[in-house]
């Protein structure tokens, strides 16, 4: 097996060879990424794994790992999140910090660092007591609750939905889809898809319909135009096929499912 | 002798637990997965007469229904629980409204149009109370691998709402504009 | 006497009925409904002890959380029960179980506050899944610019977890505090 090539560099120097255990096959890298839930994870993860003081951090190693982390990333051309950048430029300021002459009585408040092991400290009791909640027993899971039966002799009253609860729903919906904001449902629109639904429901029933079966004519042309448009739409999705032997023979539509 | 007669009660007891447990009487091939096929279905029958008398004089009693075994309250308690379930009509959640809109307006969908909507998974639970409520139903597959249903709404979905079509339902451009952007 | 102790066994009995047929916990108070207000609460106290010491050497046993009282299966039958439901359980991602933990440790906190203990953004599905499941919901806002929703844990999720208040979660390590005034 050939040596990896490495391009990362450190300090504007490439360097020749990573550490041992930093070693990450590229395949895998994108794996190794998922496998951190972010920069303190992956901070945590190297003073752990190199049995390093969390409260007395060498900034100089620290940051030379976390780099050639990032620079790893890089190098495999993985998208990398703003928040790994915004750690690297956390720790080099914090690194460059410490390398300025302190006055000596605002040493102990003063520590750079402080604010980073704070910060380290915390996350990861959360990520531990995450664990240690996980562990417990959960409904559903490790936990089942009796629920056998009785006759209700009051009958069971169905939820009732207002028009107003649908529409608060589906405002709902919209805000948080971003990509259907633009998207506003028009009245038209609504009797084009209602009209969708009720062809294919057709097309269950009857397998095939010929094209002009589609449409009554006595239903008047506004109704005609609503059910063209249904057509359009549902061809255009791809759930209904239309067919033609010949020209001027007649068309038949289908449900796509039934072609097969 | 005696050894017997305790294995017998801790099989019983695996049946009690799971039969108080579920929310769905248990069929007899259900319950043999509880003894991974190592119980005959006889036996299984026999053990499930004895838990039945078991029960006898308690408050419970063990039934067998058409789709198999759950335990119910004895009906001299039907009054007395009757009390706890005031006729305060349920809401249906959140996840069953959003993904009832999402159908309403863009139907037909298939389960993965209305999970890509609202970007979490839909849960089967939620479909089966509308599909229960006789508001939705499936109309079709869409031609893709898998196959997935299409859903739409019913007519009685309409009717509840006392609709008389999906244009009467409140098109969400028609609402000030303003009001919109808070 | 002997009537006495047999009044009180049907009071039990109306309440082991009650529970073993309610899917939820039940509150003292809806208990006390069974009994249209004939019934004081220290009375009802005593009958749930009993109750529960009669369930002792028995397959469920009736335990305390939140929300109430409610019969549960004893953790012993966990694993055969399993084997009724093919699924498993979904299991969380570390980044909804994290954001769980600082809800339920640091409540109420907003997102910026989590992702600010977290180092890196809160997808929204995170928090959309646990009000789902109906763990965490809104409380308030923030009285800060854009008024970020404040998020906490639920009843439910205490009940889900076999608890009784958020006391009884496990002890998040907070040893390095003092050692932190570096």
């Amino acid at each position: 097996m050939l040596p990896p090539v490495i391009s990362a560099r450190l300090h504007g120097e490439p360097i020749a060879s990573l550490p041992q255990d930093l070693y990450i096959p590229p395949e895998a890298l994108e794996v190794y990424l998922d496998a951190f839930e972010g920069p303190l994870d992956l901070l945590l993860y190297l003073i752990r794994k190199h049995n390093l003081d969390i409260l007395d951090i060498r900034m100089a190693d620290l940051t030379q790992q976390y780099m050639s982390y990032v620079d790893k990333m890089h190098a495999a051309k993985l998208e990398l999140a703003a928040d790994y950048l915004l750690m690297s430029a956390m720790l080099i300021e914090i690194k460059s910090r410490m390398l300025l002459p302190r006055p000596v009585e605002l040493e102990q408040e003063d520590d750079p660092r402080a604010e980073l092991v704070r910060r380290l400290l915390e996350y990861e009791a959360i990520k531990l007591v995450a664990q240690k909640i996980d562990a417990l027993p959960q409904v559903g899971r490790e936990l089942l609750v009796a629920q056998a039966c009785f006759e209700h002799v009051a009958k069971v009253q169905l939820p009732t939905v207002e028009m107003e609860d649908l529409l608060v729903a589906w405002r709902s919906v919209l805000e948080r889809a971003k990509h259907y904001t633009h998207h506003h449902i028009s009245r038209e629109e609504l009797s084009v898809r209602e009209h969708m639904s009720l062809i294919l429901r057709r097309l269950q029933q009857d397998g095939m319909l010929e094209f002009t079966q589609i449409f009554v004519v006595s239903e008047g042309v506004q109704k005609m135009v609503t059910y063209f448009l249904a057509l359009l739409e549902l061809a255009r999705e791809g759930l209904v096929k239309m067919t033609q032997q010949a020209a001027y023979s007649p068309i038949y539509v289908q449900a796509s499912e039934h072609m097969a | 002798m005696m050894q017997e007669t305790q294995s017998i009660q801790k099989l019983k007891n695996v049946l009690e637990a799971a039969l108080l447990t579920s929310s769905q009487p248990l069929a007899l091939e259900e319950m043999l997965r509880l003894f991974e096929g190592k119980m005959e279905r006889a036996t299984l029958r026999m053990l499930l007469d004895e838990l039945k008398s078991d029960w006898n004089e308690r408050t419970l009693e063990l039934v067998q229904i058409a789709s198999g075994w759950r335990f119910q309250a004895r009906l001299e308690y039907a009054k007395v629980l009757g009390r706890l379930s005031p006729e305060k009509p349920a809401k249906y959640s959140r996840a069953v409204l959003e993904t009832l809109a999402i159908i309403a307006y863009k139907q037909p969908v298939t389960r993965g149009d209305i999970e890509e909507i609202r970007g979490v998974a839909v849960n089967q639970a939620v479909l089966r109370t509308l599909i229960e409520r006789g508001w939705i139903d499936v109309i079709g597959h869409r031609d893709v691998p898998g196959r997935p249903s299409l859903f739409a709404t019913t007519k009685n979905f309409l009717d509840d709402l006392n609709l008389r079509s999906l244009q009467e339902l409140p098109a969400i451009d028609n609402l000030p504009q303003q009001e919109m952007e808070i």
